[in-house]
This record gives C-alpha cells, structure tokens and sequence, in this order.
C-alpha cells in the first residue's frame, strides 16, 4: 500500500540519509531507528506530505501522494512531537475538533469514553494548560482511539508517558494492525508489539 | 536564436554566462551615462521656466521608470520560479530587489529635490509621489520577509507570493490613491511639465534611462552571481571553480 | 554650450545644491551599491576558500609532482 | 469542516472572554488618544475623524493578524489542520472570517459612537459605519496571506505589518474617501460599492493566496 | 549580567537583521498612513504632524513590547533567569534597555525626515526629535511592566496595549506639547524638562515593578 | 542539605499530595516516581522555588529558601520540560547564555568541548530551531556539564534522548555525586545510576 523509493533527505547543507526504499502493507508495523538526529522526523513528515522530498518518491496504492493530497489526508493520522492541543480548551473539546478537522466528527459520548479509556477520567473538563506533560500527549493520543484511518504515523508516541499508558498504547497498536492497519513509528523506547510483522529501519 | 536558453538555465552555467556578460554591460552603461549626461548639461540648453534646476529630470525620470519596470520583472521572475520551481528565476528575483529599492528612494530623493524648488515644499500628498512612496514599501516588505527566513527554497516561495500580491495590488493602489488626490480640491500641486520638451532634453532623458536599464542589467547580474555561489557553495562545480580559480 | 564659467556651471543657476544634490546622492547611491556587491562577493569567495582549500591542496598535490 | 473552523476560533476566543474586548479596546484607545496629541479644536477633529477611526481600524486589525495562525503553529495544531483531507483555502477562509468576527464585528458596531465623540454628523456615522462593514473583512483577508508568510519568523509580529499595511491602503483611501464625500454631499455609493468590489475580489483571491503561504511556511 | 542581557537581546536582533528594521518601518508606513486617511492639505497635516509622530510612536514602540519578555518565556529562558543569581529587576532593566536601542532610538533619528513630510518647520523638526529622544525610553521601561504582566496570557498583545497606553498618556501629552509650545514661540523647555523628569522616576522606579510583575505571572 | 517536610501541594481544587517528608544530603540521588498527572512536575517546581507550596517548608542548610532566594538560585540547576533554548540562536550561544544568565559565564572552548561532549559536535554553530528534539534536550542538558552547582533538579531529563545520549547522562549524574553533588529527578524511564545512594518518593 505505501512505497517508498529513493527517498533522499536534504537539511540545510546536509545529506541526512538517501536512497530508503521500502514498502508497507496491511498489518504491518514499522519501526524507525536512529540516534539523535539521524532523520527520523524528516522522514515521517516526508510519509505525511508536509515536507518535500529532494528525490525518491512516495506512493500510496500506486499513486504519489502529492498528487492524491486529500484524498491520501483521509487515511493517514499524523502524531508529531507537537500534541496539536490547544492550551485553553478542555480536553474533551480538543479531541473533538482535532478529529473533526481530520473529517471525522464524533459526538460527545464517544470522545468521553475515549479520554477515559486513555486513562483522563476526571480531567476531560479541564482545559489543557492545566494538565500534566503525560496527560496531555494522552490527549493527543485518544485521537487514535477515535479515528477510521488505515496508517498511522507517529512520532515518538511514547514521550512523558507513564508505564500504564504505554502498556495501553501497545495494546492500542496491536489492535490497529490486527485490523488490517498500518503504523510507521519512530521511538528511542523500546515498545513491545507482539505477534506483528514489524519491519525495522535504520537511519545512519 | 543560438543561445541555447535552457542551458543558460542552470546556474552554473548561467554563472559563467553572467560573468562574460557583466562586463559587456558595465562598460556600455558607463559610456551611456557620460553620452547622457554631457548632452544634459552641456547641450541642452536652459529652461525658461525652470532655469537650471530641470536638469534633475534626467535622473529623476529614469530613476522612476526604472523602479517600476524593477517590480515588474522582479515579480515576473519570482512567479517563473514559482510556478516552475526554477533556482534561476527566484534568484534573480532577490537580486533584483535591493536594485528596485534603490531606484525607487532615488526618484523620491531627486523629485524631493525638485519639489522644494519648483514647490517651495519637499513633499506633497500626490497621486504620483504617494503611490511610489508604497512602491518603496512593497519593495522593502519583499526583502524584509526573505532576509527573515534562513531556508533560501522557503525564502524564494515567500517572496513570489508577496510580490504577486504586489502586482495585483499596484493597479488598484496606484488608481485609488490618484482618486483620492483628485476627490480633494485644495493645495494639490500637479507636476508642471515644461512645455515644450526640447529635442535635446528629450535624447538625454532617454539616454539616462537607457544606462539606467544597462546598470541594472549589470548589478543584478553582478548579484546573482554572488547569489548563486552561496547558495551552490557545496556543489561540484562550486569547488572546481575553486580549485581553478 | 551654454556656461560661461566653471563657477557658473556648479552654481546652476541659483539651483546647485538641489541639481548637485540630486546627482551625488544618485552618484553615490549607485557606487554604494556596486561596492556592496563586490564587498558581499570577497567575503563569500573568502569563505569559499577556506570551506574548499583542502580539495584545493589535493589537486595541487596530484598536478605538481 | 468550515464551520468548526469558525466554531473552535470563536469558542478559543470566548474562553479568553477578554480577547475579543482587547481588540476593541485598543481601538477605543488609539482612537482616543488623537484628540491628546493634536488638541481639542471640534472642526479640525471633525475632518480627521474618518480618517482616524480607519486608522485604528486599519491598526487592530492588523496586530491581532499573528495570533490567526500563530498559536495554532506553536501547538502543533496547524500541521495537523495541513493534514486535514479539506482544501485548505477553505479552511483559511474560516479561520479569516472566525478573526473578522472577532476583530471587526466590534469594531464596526462600536464606531458609531466614536464618531459621535469627533462631532461627526448623522450620515457621515451611517457611512462610516457602512464602510467599515464592508471594509473590515478585507482587512482580515489580506491579512490571512500576510500572517501565513510570516509564520514562525522572528519579530512576526512587526514584519506582517510591513507586509500588510501597504496592501490596506485602497481600503483605507476607499473607506474615508465615503465618508468624505458623502459630508460634502457627492454621495457615498460609489466608493462603497468599490469597497464591496475589493471585498468580493478578496473573497476570492485570498484564500488560495494564503493556503499557497502557508503550505510555504510550514514546509 | 547586566551586559549579558543587553548583548543578547541585541545578538538576537541582530540574528534577524530586518529586525530593527522593520519597526523602523512600521513607524515610517503608520505615518504615512494618516495623511492618506486625514487628506492630503498642507496646513491640515502640519498642525497634526507631532501628534501623529507621537501616536504612531507609542504604537511601533508597544507593539514590539510584546517580544521583550515572550519569546524567553515560551521557551523557558525566563525559568532560567529567574532562577539566577543577580537581582531581578537589574535584568528589568537590561533587556528594557535593549528594547528601546532596537526599537526607540532608530524612531528618534528618523523622526525629522518624516516631520519634513510634513512640513514642519526646523525648530518644529529638533524640538521634536528632542522630546523623542526623552520620551522613547520611558515607553520601553513602562511597558516592561505592561509585557511583564501580560506574559502567557492569550491575546497578549492586545491586552498588552490596553495596560500600558493609558500610562503613555503622560508622555504623549508632554511631547506633542512641547512641539506645539515651541511652533507658538512659547519655548519647549519646561516640557522637555518634565520628560526629562518622567525618564530618571521611570528609570528608577519600573525596574522594580516589572521584576515584581514577572514574578507574579511566572508563578 | 535539603530538607522537606509536611510538603502539599493543590492544584485547582485538588490536593495532589500532602505529607511530603524527605531531606537529601551530599552524594544522595532522589527519584521521583509516580504516574501522569501524580505531581512530579509540581513538586520539582515548588523544590526549585517557582511554586510556592500550600503547606509545609523547603529548607536549604536549614534556612528556608524562600528567605534566600538569590543564594539558593546559585546552588541549583533546573532543568524544566521546556529547554529554555532560544530558537533562533545557536546551540553554542545558548548554551553561553543561558550559563551566563545562572551566574557561571564560561568562555568559548568550554562551551564547545561541553557540547562536543553531548554530542553535538557540528551542530554548535546551528540555530537551534534546525535541530532535532533529541538535539535540542542535549543543548540544554549541556548547562549539567559546565555549572558549579550542588543540587540539580531534573524535570524527564530523558526525554527525546538516544540510548547514547542516555548513558551520557548517567555517567554524568554519576560524577556529579561522587564528587558531593545532590540530584532531585522525576522520569519515567528506568535510569541506572549504580553504586550511589538512591532515594525513591512515590506519589500516588
Ligand atoms: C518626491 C517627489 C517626487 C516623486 C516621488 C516623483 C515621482 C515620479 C514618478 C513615479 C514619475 C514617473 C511617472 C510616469 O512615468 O508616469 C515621475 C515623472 C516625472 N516627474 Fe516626478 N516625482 C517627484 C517630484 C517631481 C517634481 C518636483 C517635478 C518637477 C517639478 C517632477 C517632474 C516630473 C516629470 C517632468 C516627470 C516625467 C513626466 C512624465 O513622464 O509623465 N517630479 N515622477
Ligand atoms: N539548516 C540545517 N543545516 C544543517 N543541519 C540541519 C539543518 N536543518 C536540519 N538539520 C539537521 O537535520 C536533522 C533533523 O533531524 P530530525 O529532527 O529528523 O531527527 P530525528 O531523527 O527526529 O531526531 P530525534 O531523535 O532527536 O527526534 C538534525 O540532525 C539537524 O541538525
Ligand atoms: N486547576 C486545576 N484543576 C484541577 N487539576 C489541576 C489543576 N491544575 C493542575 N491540576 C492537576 O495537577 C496535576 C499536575 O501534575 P504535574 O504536572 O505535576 O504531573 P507530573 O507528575 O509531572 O506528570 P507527568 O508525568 O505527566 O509529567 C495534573 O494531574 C493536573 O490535572
Ligand atoms: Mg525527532
Ligand atoms: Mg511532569
């Protein structure tokens, strides 16, 4: 389904890796690793298509995605190192007009059970300045819960994460790809998704 | 024609191109500007009017000509490089700029000049003055916003939208600014053209503007190859250049 | 040729310092922006050949024997 | 899609309930301080009314421009929104009209009755009033592609109005320019309908002009 | 430390050379502004002209102010200065000082050049850029006070504004009079004098306040 | 050294813990456990004097720090969740600075050999927006190499890190106990920082 060919990333003056080829299909994970620096979110905003590659391409079910746009927009969910939750608006109103920017509008019971499933029950009313680091990249996570998208693309999902939650980001994932998802991630945590394929690339 | 243009297209060649050129172009704007200026003040005889201080005209003029033919090009070349993501282009937009703005407080410093004695003021509130003082503007937003952004490929996006907007804009700046000067009665000075040009006057006028068009041609050239070289500072050609050198 | 005299030439009719005024400041706007140019050109090719000066040692190492 | 643009704006706007009163207030204020800094002659603060109260408008509109995207790419939310499978003019659009109701709604309703305070007579108010309508959403359009190129560049906040404010001058020369000629009786219908003219261009225009910036900004 | 602090905050201008620049322009672009909003009679702009000079400087000089302290508290630098070991308001005072060399002195030198725009007389011209010269720092200390109370909050910028125009006013008045003293050949000079009392209090005094107010919003 | 008791702190309408005892003396480790949302960060905060607590005293060589304020500012390190880099100035100027504004000003070499120690070597006179995150932390856990303080406190000072970067960080923490130094640090991840003594304080 995703195909990468003969990505090459330039940063400034630099050459940060080239020549990534790889595919994905339903079902399977990937892993991205590498040292500090090595690219790792160059390449997953070059899967998104919010950076542009100086070479190689990126197809999604045979066509680039530059050219699919929105179309590809509806089956990809995007977690950066940036939650994307804005500071004074609660959490349970972050959650829905996160997803309802990314074209899926749920209504309130639904985004209620998905904050509690992510362990914030009891924080979904309060705005998120208030939270805490953890709590907050919950936040941004229990978009996961609630999206219909096939490929996920996160980026160091794991950070300011307690051990429960990552128990619970595991199970998150596994379910995913048993449903026939996709995952790129790139973590410097070691995160223990059994009984997938999981591909693994390396970055210099 | 022989050039074949779609060589001259990438910078190194371009770079090599420019540099044969600049010479070519320096030399002819120098003997323009001494052609235009002697027959300015040595041939064309005094202005009954104005005495000697319509000599200005043949900076001034061409000052203003040349700041707004700047943008024109300057904004034709930035969209080239938008639209066909084309270094070259985007780059000679930038050079282009810091040129324009130079011609643009040129005309404003001479007409200035001219206004105090022809006026008795430095400035007044005309359609014409005022819309070249937003030029002025328009060019120094341009190379405000790229000097802002280190990314040169961001840099050169930026500035094609924002002197795209420009042009769209000049037309409408330029007509409603002229209707607001004449909606106003009152203390509105309008610029007094002497009445009949002589022929003289009229040849240096054009003279000026022609080393003026030389100029440019000359530092812009003279600018994108600076632009160039510190943008490709790491490529081959860079350093065989160097090494060469 | 319509002045008598040098004097006559720079006073321009009463109107020197504007004529005068005009052309230096043309002058030397002109003149400042070509040695701009040539100023940002050294200090760039001066950084060049320092980032390019060990290429540069190899090819003289190959070529002088 | 579009309305939750709006929807979250607004609702972001309410929860800083002062936001919105910040914005007119600077208005009152720089309106307020021209009787300080030029004297309290009642004709000559009459014919510079019009022009004044454009000015200020011209002014707070354009210092709220940064917070249009800025927080939203501070946050990580703008990416996000890139990544929206909307067209992303669309989105501009609501996020310009979210700031114009914001912004300058107020400013249109509280104008009245700053014009009151130079003296200006009954029509020239209705005109006043009726230009700003028309013109203020101008304002924040142009200022959507202005805030886009800026984004996330240091000293924003002051290099968008570099951009901007040359862009608003028709709007300005056309805003008072009605007021003007309907006080000495030439009838304001013209420059307003080039007011809605400039409207309805922007309308159009801008948008794909800001989504462009902005898929430049965040590349 | 004192140093330290006005080195870097002129090495971050600097960083972003446009932007001491930029400013500048604001100042330049929002006075050109008002004769295209007010009309373009000779005798009209001179009676406004240090009015206008003024207003606009308050302006460029509060809309910078923002960037005094919120850039440093975004990224958590000011946690860090807190935290250091010098007195508070001596860092206050540091960075008030950097503001206004980047932003209050540039205003002051090009100052006559606009003032001949419109058509002020000479004395008019130095009387003018003398009270400038006196006011511009007391903006940058007073408004320290305003960035500092204003730090994180949403709308910032324009909340900002509504805190520290009011505390303008004095200066405004002060330096608008003594133009319009001077231009009625009253002399300038007790205005002057009293501008130049506002900056020592304003020196002594701010420093505090503002080290006072951050600590309360960083709380 | 430093000596807490009866500490509680409230946050909105909260109590996230109260009865906080603990002192910690020369060469003592102290970390902070505890789930998202349990405090850590609140605690971290009100030790360094940022947040002042509800109830009970944080005392310093037996003086409250609230009554020695600058003294006790030259006796610490912070390292917050936020880096406190500025994004437009170099790695190697942030670093000076943000040392100068502590009260250590260090000169040039030193600052390069502390971030050529980090390993940002060829990254020192990039502006830090260009960096990656990991790189980012590094800048900032740089201050850790060249400041003369007793106690620092460390706010996830793991975060965004490589193992690299992480072993970095324990043999640094390492040396500054043998040589006296105190450490109060919350993290997630499991740290192994052998051969020294470890106090752990669980909240709830
Ligand atoms: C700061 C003041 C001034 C500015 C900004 C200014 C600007 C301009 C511009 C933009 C043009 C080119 C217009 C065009 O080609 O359509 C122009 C042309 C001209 N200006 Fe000025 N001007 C100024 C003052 C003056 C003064 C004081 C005089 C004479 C008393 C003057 C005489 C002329 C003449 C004769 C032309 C050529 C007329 C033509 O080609 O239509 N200008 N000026
Ligand atoms: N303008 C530039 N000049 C030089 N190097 C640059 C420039 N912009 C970015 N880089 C480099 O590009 C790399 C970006 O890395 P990226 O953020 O993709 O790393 P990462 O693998 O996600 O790292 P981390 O694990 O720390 O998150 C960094 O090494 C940075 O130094
Ligand atoms: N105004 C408030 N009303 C209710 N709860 C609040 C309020 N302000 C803060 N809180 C709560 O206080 C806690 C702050 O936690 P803190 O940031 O100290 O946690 P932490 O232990 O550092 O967590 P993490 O591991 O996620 O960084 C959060 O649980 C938050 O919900
Ligand atoms: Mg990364
Ligand atoms: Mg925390």
């Amino acid at each position: 389904m995703l195909k990468v060919s003969d990505l090459e990333c330039m940063r400034g003056e630099r050459s940060l890796f080239k020549d990534i080829n790889f595919s994905l299909e339903a079902g399977e994970l990937m892993q991205v690793n590498g040292p500090n620096g090595s690219g790792k979110t160059s390449l997953l905003r070059m899967l998104c298509g919010l950076a542009i590659p100086v070479h190689g391409e990126i197809r999604w079910c045979g066509n680039a995605i530059r050219s699919l746009d929105e179309e590809y927009h509806n089956a990809i969910t995007y977690l950066g190192h940036l939650n994307g939750t804005k500071d004074n608006l609660t959490a349970i109103e972050n959650l829905r007009i996160s997803s309802a920017l990314a074209g899926n509008e749920i209504d309130e019971s639904e985004g209620y059970m998905a904050l509690r499933h992510m362990g914030l029950g009891g924080c979904e009313i309060l705005p998120v300045k208030v939270l805490s680091q953890g709590q907050r990249r919950r936040v941004a996570l229990a978009r996961l819960l609630v999206c219909r998208t096939v490929l996920w693309i996160l980026d160091e999902p794991l950070v300011a994460l307690d051990s429960a939650a990552v128990k619970l980001v595991q199970s998150l994932l596994v379910q995913h790809l048993d449903q026939g998802g996709m995952v790129v991630m790139a973590t410097h945590q070691d995160i223990n998704v059994a009984a997938v394929i999981t591909k693994r690339l390396q970055l210099a | 024609m022989a050039i074949n243009w779609f060589k001259y297209s990438s910078p190194a060649s371009f770079y090599s191109l420019a540099g044969k050129m600049t010479p070519l172009f320096s030399i002819t704007a120098f003997a323009l500007f001494v052609a235009g200026l002697y027959i300015g003040f040595f041939v064309a005889p005094t202005d009954f009017q104005q005495s000697e201080a319509y000599r200005i005209i043949f900076i001034h003029v061409p000052a203003a000509w040349m700041s707004m033919f700047l943008y024109l090009i300057m904004a034709s070349w930035a969209a080239i490089g938008l639209a066909f993501n084309t270094r070259l282009s985007s780059m000679i937009a930038t050079a282009i700029a810091p040129t324009g703005a130079m011609f643009t407080f040129l005309a404003l410093w001479t007409g200035a000049l001219w206004g105090k004695p022809m006026w008795g003021t430095w400035w007044v509130w005309d359609a014409r003055l005022t819309s070249e003082l937003i030029l002025l503007f328009l060019y120094i937003g341009f190379m405000a916003l790229q000097a802002a952004i280190d990314d040169p490929r961001r840099a050169d996006k930026a500035g094609a939208v924002i002197a795209l907007v420009g042009v769209v804009n000049i037309p409408i700046i330029y007509f409603s600014v002229k209707w607001w000067n004449t909606l106003h009665q009152g203390a509105t000075v309008s610029l007094t053209q002497s009445p009949k040009m002589a022929a003289t006057m009229l040849t240096s006028m054009l003279i000026m503007g022609l080393a003026c068009w030389m100029y440019s041609i000359a530092v812009v050239l003279m600018r994108t190859r600076t632009i160039i070289l510190e943008r490709e500072r790491h490529t081959m050609w860079v350093s065989e250049l160097q090494g060469t050198a | 040729m319509s002045w008598a005299s040098w004097s006559d030439f720079f006073a321009m009719g009463g109107y020197g310092f504007y004529v005068w005024g005009s052309y230096l400041v043309s002058f030397f706007c002109m003149a400042g922006e070509i040695a701009l140019a040539f100023n940002r050109k050294r200090t760039l090719l001066r950084q060049l050949s320092l980032i390019h000066k060990p290429i540069q040692k190899e090819q003289n190492n190959e070529t002088t024997p | 899609m579009f309305l939750w643009v709006i929807q979250r704006d607004l609702l972001l706007a309410m929860r800083q309930r002062a936001d919105v009163l910040t914005t007119l207030f600077f208005f009152i204020i720089v309106v307020s301080l021209f009787p300080l800094g030029v004297g309290p002659e009642m004709n000559m603060l009459r014919i510079m009314a019009p022009g004044v109260v454009w000015v200020a408008a011209l002014l707070s509109s354009m210092l709220s421009l940064e917070r249009m995207f800025f927080s939203d790419y501070l946050d990580g939310t703008l990416e996000q929104m890139l990544l929206s499978p909307q067209p992303l003019s669309l989105l501009v659009l609501g996020k310009a009209l979210a700031h114009w109701l914001v912004t300058g709604l107020p400013l249109v309703l509280i104008a009245p009755v700053l014009g009151i305070q130079f003296n200006l007579p009954m029509d020239s108010l209705l005109v006043l009033t009726a230009s700003l309508l028309l013109g203020t959403p101008v304002l924040s359009l142009i200022g959507a592609i202005g805030a886009a190129l800026t984004l996330g560049l240091r000293g924003g906040g002051v290099l968008v109005s570099l951009l901007v404010l040359p862009l608003y001058i028709p709007v300005l020369i056309f805003g008072t320019g009605a007021v003007e000629a309907s006080s000495v009786g030439l009838g304001a219908s013209t420059h307003l309908s080039l007011l809605g003219a400039l409207l309805l261009a922007s309308l159009v225009l801008t948008p794909w002009a800001a989504a462009a910036a902005l898929r430049i900004s965040m590349e």
